[in-house]
């Protein structure tokens, strides 16, 4: 893992990343806040899209993307704070441009079909500059582009969930908006179709210098297509960067927690050393670890590929298996260790252990950990 | 796509294939052929007459003019009516127009002015020598536009039968999902154009619901016409029921050519208003308030000259009158008001209850049955109510003499009359429930009933509520049926209106008017909070 | 329910005859009436259910809360509806047996006379039928109340007296009316007017009539009160023919109307018709029913009548009011009031010349 | 990968797995087929599912797994084929017995949340048998169990997509049905909650001995939560299995490429040999081969982690990269190979290869491999 640098202190104080490179932001968001009576939704987030980038928000159920995307395109008023579009302010304490003014497309989370149009009329609903024939085209190649040619007289009731979900995508793109606002667009779909299609959207945004911003729930879908992304915590920006630093730069437990399966391990950080309950490692292993830390307890982050687990007589394991996970290429063993930390182990389908057998589980990470002071 | 067909696929999909349980067939069906008594009633006058007579009457001198002229009423009154009716439902539902609550229940009002009363004092303000044009004389005004003829004739009956429109359409627009605009919105389409694209599709059963219904209305009057001096269809069954010695079952035969219009208005919503609400979606999100801004005035004006004419014009000339009448002291018995009110409402709980199995199977079934269930319950409200009136005096006084003239009869005049309103609005609403949430509710163990009275009842309440409005609106001012079937010595409002006026005391039918309208915005405060869910 | 409340009610509860008399000029210097009083009449007693006839009940429902309040014991409940589709209503009761009510009084002699041919009446005794003054007025079956004569009335800023001709045919002719004449021939009171002439001229010289009628354009109403009060006193129209009351009663409230009416001489332009009341047969209490038409004809009633319904009254020893003629210096046809019943044909008639469709 | 069996003719002629072990079958499906007009959605499905046991159906978009569950909860009748539940006939020529009486749970894939009730009182409405207290303290242990106590007043649109599908899923677990059916429970929400989420409900299911089927289109998921997966394609059913069985023995060609993101090695058998674009193997390399096919062209099945690609000069290169996915704990690097085939290559972050890049791609796998006759 040669390129990994891991960050230090971040855990202590994660810097909010602003407006980065104001000069090429199509799209900003300043202190943006949204209440919903006394429910706040967003908290003074503050963001910038570049100009063509695809912009992942990941972040947990209810943290505040769908909201974050409705201000965006204009369905939503921020109850406080200013959006702006290629420099101009659109949303802020007295201007507001309607949905319609913003050059916006949006797929909604769920899907909003016009229940009395047909799928063809459902995708060509935006082609209003267009002529009949060349609306007919547009539409037809959206249709194959969402593997749904042969099923534009449907109506929307007819169709699948993810047959709705992909209707819903064509119709968003077909009118080729400069801003592409994608709700989950491809949670109803099969991996298959999933990854076909998120690599298709990615290549017609690209091509047509789009501008996205998507939500997802998938992490790998995430940390795949996007340009960057920025994780959000119950309407706070937690850490907003491109897809490798973030992951392998948490900069906050709730990013590395997010993000992967984590697990955390306890730690005491002695003079020279680390000790957990798997051992004792140098105190290099932890990344830029200061001098002042001695005696301190820490969580250490540890992901499923940075163990092993191997079975071993109930005297000298140091953990056992309380749950057996089959991912498909891949097995991740759940193993409580003595001290109580739950951790993952990922092996390949070598090993076969069993739920309750006593395992040994050694550290094989060859690159410095992260590690964030002691929770609670 | 044919509706149609749309319809019947959606319906598979989400119903599965099998129809509604037959026990719903059933009750719609007894519904049905309970309110179609009085056709049949009718139907026995008129062959008592014999109908080898229906040629000759369609042959006579003027009849055909005189068709052409009710059609042509009828059309100009039904574009009216959606002309006014949809822009004030869109404007007290969808907008931050001031004051909706208010201008919601002064919109829905008109409806219980009867027509003829209306006529009247339109005569009065606008009529050559109205008051009106003895306002303008002075000014230099020396004709203004002839208020009799067709277009006095339609503008009354618009002023006075849009409110169904609103009424409708407001409930289709209360239920409407307003992601779909948003989503026409992101997709580049203003407001404006995302109410043609996405609101009126979906909302256009309710408003064809509403037309339909004003559409029959022009139909079946007979006052207003005949004060307004437009000669239609109704007049010759007026005359032939008010005249001595006429043969049994004459006015009944008339009454049969007007059948067969109204037999192709129906057939005729059916086409434009196919797909029902079907695939309207209930939708979690409220359409987002459009802002009026600066046309917040023009809105308010046009809110405000409907008001005036509907309302301000014939409540004005009452209370002119009343003004003029000063010496005739009188009093008002309020028990007039009251039974009113308790046959109003009777009826409107007993059409609301009789619209449920007709409308929820009209719109969970597509069989053929289900057509004629719903259609037949038309039919008594197309056709005049001394015809209904006449047909309920003979099968009561044929089979049933213990109703005859008892209060009991007169509301089932009035359920026959008026349950298509309620069935209308009714039907809307259940068409837009999402059929998955009473799937849910089965899953979870209810019973059909259980799934119909915990998850859709609570749903379609603000169409069952407007429904109920209309209902009890229209019976409040119904005239012939109540002074055919009451009891003698019951009075109510508007039979006590048309005592004063028989009496030339027009200043004296100010009160109960009045009281009529008081009475009346009272109750549709009241039904109209149960829009709470809706807000 | 009282509509039209008296403005003499006295301190004793029972209504006196200023009670029942109209106010105003009308009546300031009007004689006692004569003829039996109440006073002079057994005390009616016990219920009574009267259908009434007619579009102007509403001055007669108020006559009967008079007689209700004349009298503890008794009480009267009406039903007001149009008088010949009442008509109608009662002989299908009569035939299934299902009679409501036990008097028919009636705004027009035909319905009554209808009533009276399909045997849904009792005699009445001549203590009713001899109080009547006048023949014409009175049958076996039914006994007139309250006598009411068609008319022309006319606006007098458009025609002067002398300009209105004494026949119905010469309004149907007269250019100088072309286009300002009203009427409405959906009325029962229409009815009755043509019924007459067809009784007096045939079915083939009233064709004639109303087609020269027709000829003249004439405006049309629905009502004869609306031809008066909206047409002619309006200007719409200049002259209009009607009962004779529905100009009286628009100078009632509006006396400076410029209005005034005229009688045509010897046709059915003329004719006298009488409001009446008739016992039915299946009353409940056929003496209580009688003896109530015998108040009808009481003197307080017929100056009840008279003085606010502007009606000619029937009965000896109370007159018209004001500004009317008394029946005998009218002009009316000589015709049997019993064949205004025989309404149908008048309404093919008037479908087949077109007036009504 | 000790315990890999491949399977070898099933690829010629898959058998169906019919009602296996009748015995023990709480539910059935038996020839059941389902037309939409003139639309197959499912078509001759014979499955059963035995008691207590979760049963995932996997399949592409619109194969038709929602109008199965549908037929199982007696919301849609099958066009033909029998349905029993315990030995029961619910569904067939002429019975039908309705959803209420069936005791079947359902989560829908929209949620079909009641809008007019509040999250409490979905939650409590199926729960008619208990008594007020009872029935609070049951929904308060559900609001708990999906992670949202305190928003039980909400309604249903004061909810984000996720808390949503938590609140369908509480809703159907409440009254503890006998039989579960979930319809993408866990579509919308993220990884963390979802792993979460899918084991608790797992841990419910099997404590109460639920028998549940589940649909889902995320492979991992259904690989590591169900007992048995029966994946579908286009109305019929391919294969039901355990996920191992299934994930390393696929029966077809379309199954095994649905699962895991197979890529297909054209082949050349020859008498000694098989010769692919990146080498030539024993014979042995492919599994149960019989000798009859000497000289045919066939496809092996080869998953990222049984390739691996480093860098090579453009003249001994046998393809070139031409996608790197970024995925978190790993890379995929797509490549297409000189004969057009495109494989994919599991790598740990290490090697940092970019697209356009030659390089050589070897077989590492320690298995026998699957194979399929030449496509096409
Ligand atoms: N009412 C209908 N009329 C016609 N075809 C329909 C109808 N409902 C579903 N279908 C079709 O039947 C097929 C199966 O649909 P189903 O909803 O079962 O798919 P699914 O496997 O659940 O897909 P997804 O994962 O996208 O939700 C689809 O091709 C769909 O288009
Ligand atoms: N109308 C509303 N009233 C009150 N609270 C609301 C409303 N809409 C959303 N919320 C709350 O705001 C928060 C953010 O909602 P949002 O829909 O943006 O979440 P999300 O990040 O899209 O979640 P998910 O991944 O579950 O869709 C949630 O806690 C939600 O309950
Ligand atoms: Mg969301
Ligand atoms: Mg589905």
């Amino acid at each position: 893992m040669a390129d990994s640098e891991l960050t230090t202190d971040a855990a202590v104080e994660p810097d909010r990343d602003g407006p980065t490179d104001a000069a090429d932001a199509v799209l900003e968001l300043d202190g943006v806040t949204k209440e919903y009576g006394s429910e706040t939704a967003v908290t003074d987030l503050s963001l910038s899209v570049r100009d063509g980038e695809l912009l992942t928000l990941l972040g947990p159920s209810g943290c505040g993307k769908t909201t974050t995307l409705r201000m965006l395109a204009g369905l939503e008023r921020p109850s406080d704070g200013v959006i702006s579009l290629a420099d101009e302010e659109v949303a802020g304490p007295s201007t507001f441009v309607e949905a319609q003014s913003r050059g916006v497309g949006i797929v909604f989370q769920d899907f909003a079909l016009f229940p009395h149009l047909s799928v063809r009329e459902n995708v060509a609903f935006g082609l209003t500059d267009r002529d009949g024939d060349a609306a007919d085209e547009r539409v037809d190649e959206l249709l194959d582009l969402v593997d749904m040619p042969g099923m534009g007289d449907r109506s929307p009731d007819q169709l699948s969930g993810g047959q709705q979900q992909r209707v819903a995508l064509a119709r968003s793109l077909a009118p080729e908006p400069d801003i592409l606002l994608l709700d989950e667009p491809f949670s109803n779909l099969d991996v298959r179709l999933r990854v076909e299609m998120r690599e298709e959207v990615r290549r017609i945004l690209k091509e047509a210098g789009v501008t996205a911003v998507s939500v997802t729930h998938d992490q790998e879908e995430a940390l795949s297509i996007s340009d960057r992304v920025a994780v959000l915590n119950d309407g706070r920006l937690e850490q907003v960067g491109d897809p490798e630093a973030v992951f392998e730069h948490p900069e906050s437990r709730f990013v590395a927690s997010f993000l992967g399966q984590a697990g955390f391990l306890s730690a005491r950080v002695g003079s020279d050393t680390v000790d957990t309950s798997i051992g004792s490692y140098d105190r290099t292993l932890l990344k830029g670890l200061a001098d002042g830390y001695a005696g301190a307890m820490v969580d250490v982050l540890v992901r499923p590929d940075d163990l092993r687990a191997v079975p071993d007589n109930e005297a000298n394991a140091n953990g056992t298996i309380v749950r057996r996970q089959y991912t498909g290429p891949s097995f991740i063993y759940h193993v409580e260790l003595d001290n109580g930390d739950v951790v993952r182990c990922l092996h390949n389908h070598a090993e076969d252990m069993t739920v309750g057998e006593p395992v040994t589980v050694d550290l094989v990470a060859d690159h410095s950990l992260a590690w964030y002071p002691k929770q609670g | 796509m044919a509706a149609r067909e749309r319809l019947a696929r959606l319906r598979t999909a989400v119903g599965g294939d099998d129809e509604p349980g037959l026990s719903l067939a059933v009750l719609a069906g007894a519904v049905a052929a309970f309110v179609s008594l009085p056709l049949l009633g009718l139907l026995v006058r008129a062959s008592n007459y014999g109908f080898g007579h229906l040629v000759g009457l369609l042959t006579e001198t003027g009849s055909l003019d005189v068709l052409v002229n009710s059609l042509v009423l009828v059309f100009w009154v039904t574009l009216g009516c959606v002309l006014v009716g949809v822009p004030l439902a869109v404007l007290t539902v969808q907008t931050d127009l001031p004051g909706r609550r208010f201008w919601t229940v002064v919109a829905a009002l008109p409806l219980v002015v009867p027509s003829y009363i209306g006529a009247f004092t339109f005569v009065s303000a606008f009529g050559p020598q109205g008051d009106l044009a003895d306002a303008l004389a002075p000014l230099g005004v020396e004709r203004i536009p002839a208020i009799y003829g067709l277009h006095g004739t339609a503008l009354v009956l618009i002023l006075f039968t849009y409110p169904y429109v609103f009424l409708t359409t407001r409930a289709a627009l209360l239920s409407f999902d307003g992601t779909l605009v948003e989503a026409a919105r992101t997709l580049n389409h203003s407001r404006w154009e995302a109410f043609k694209r996405v609101t009126v599709p979906q909302i256009l059963p309710g408003v064809t619901a509403g037309a339909l219904l004003a559409a029959l209305y022009a139909l079946s009057d007979f006052g207003t016409p005949s004060i307004m001096r437009y000669e239609v269809f109704t007049q010759q069954i007026y005359v032939a029921q008010r005249s001595l010695g006429v043969p049994e079952g004459y006015p009944a035969l008339l009454s049969m050519q007007l059948l067969a219009v109204v037999a192709v208005v129906l057939a005729l919503e059916a086409r434009i208003g196919e797909g029902d609400a079907s695939y309207v979606s209930r939708g979690s999100r409220q359409p987002g308030q459009i802002t009026l801004g600066a046309w917040k005035w023009p809105a308010l004006a046009f809110c405000a000259s409907v008001a005036t004419l509907a309302l301000g014009v014939p409540l004005g000339v009452l209370a002119w009158w009343f003004e003029q009448a000063g010496q005739a002291v009188f009093e008002f018995e309020p028990v007039v008001a009251w039974n009113s009110l308790r046959v109003a409402a009777a009826a409107a709980l007993a059409a609301s209850l009789l619209a449920l199995p007709v409308a929820g199977y009209a719109a969970r079934s597509t069989s053929l049955f289900s057509t004629l269930t719903d259609r037949l319950t038309y039919v008594g409200y197309a056709i005049p109510g001394v015809v209904v009136a006449l047909a309920l005096l003979y099968l009561s006084t044929e089979f049933a003499q213990s109703l005859y003239k008892t209060v009991p009869l007169l509301v089932f005049a009035y359920v026959v009359r008026f349950l298509p309103q309620a069935v209308g609005t009714v039907r809307s609403s259940v068409l837009q429930v999402d059929p998955k949430l009473t799937e849910a509710a089965r899953t979870l163990g209810r019973s059909p009933t259980g799934a119909f009275r915990n998850v859709t009842l609570p749903l379609i309440a603000p169409g069952v509520a407007a429904g109920a409005a209309l209902v009890f609106l229209t019976t409040m001012k119904e005239l012939p049926a109540t002074l055919m079937l009451s009891p003698i010595g019951f009075e109510t409002l508007v039979s006590y209106i048309w005592l004063v006026r028989g009496a030339g005391s027009y200043g004296a039918a100010a009160i109960p008017a009045l009281v009529l309208v008081g009475v009346s915005a009272l109750s549709m405060v009241v039904i109209l909070a149960q829009e709470r869910y809706n807000g | 329910t009282s509509i039209l409340g008296g403005d003499g009610s006295s301190s004793d509860d029972r209504p006196t005859l200023a009670d029942f008399r109209g106010s105003g000029e009308i009546v300031s210097d009007r004689p006692a009436p004569g003829g039996t009083s109440i006073e002079d009449l057994p005390d009616l007693e016990g219920e009574l259910s009267i259908y009434l006839g007619g579009g102007e009940g509403g001055r007669y429902t108020t006559l009967i809360d008079l007689l209700n309040q004349y009298y503890d014991d008794f009480e009267a409940s009406a039903q007001t509806q149009p008088s010949s589709q009442l008509a109608n209503v009662i002989v299908d009761e009569h035939e299934s047996g299902t009679t409501q009510a036990d008097v028919f009084w009636s705004v027009d002699a035909g319905s009554l006379a209808y009533v009276a041919d399909n045997d849904a009446t009792r005699d009445l005794s001549s203590d009713a039928t001899s109080m009547v003054a006048d023949d014409r007025f009175v049958t076996d079956q039914w006994a007139g109340v309250a006598g009411r004569s068609r008319a022309v009335p006319y606006n007098t800023n458009q025609f002067s007296a002398s300009e209105i001709p004494t026949s119905v045919d010469g309004i149907a002719t007269d250019d100088q009316f072309t286009g300002s004449l009203g009427w409405a021939p959906t009325y029962g009171a229409f009815h009755g007017f043509v019924t007459a002439m067809r009784q007096l001229r045939g079915d083939d010289g009233t064709r004639e009539w109303l087609n020269n009628m027709l000829d003249q354009s004439p405006a049309r109403y629905d009502s004869e009160y609306a031809t008066v009060s909206q047409g002619i006193t309006n200007g719409e129209v200049g002259l209009g023919l009607t009962n004779h009351y529905y100009p009286i009663l628009v100078f009632a409230s509006n006396p400076d109307a410029p209005l005034d009416l005229a009688f045509t001489e010897n046709d059915a332009g003329a004719l006298v018709n009488t409001a009446g009341a008739s016992v039915l047969d299946g009353a409940g209490d056929p003496d209580l029913a009688e003896l109530f038409v015998r108040h009808l004809l009481s003197a307080e009633a017929q100056e009840f009548l008279a003085t606010r319904g502007f009606a000619f009254p029937m009965i000896e020893g109370v007159e018209p009011v004001g500004p009317l003629p008394t029946i005998d210096e009218l002009s009316p046809p000589d015709i049997d009031l019993q064949s205004l019943s025989d309404v149908q044909p008048t309404i093919e008639l008037l479908e087949d010349v077109g007036i009504l469709s």
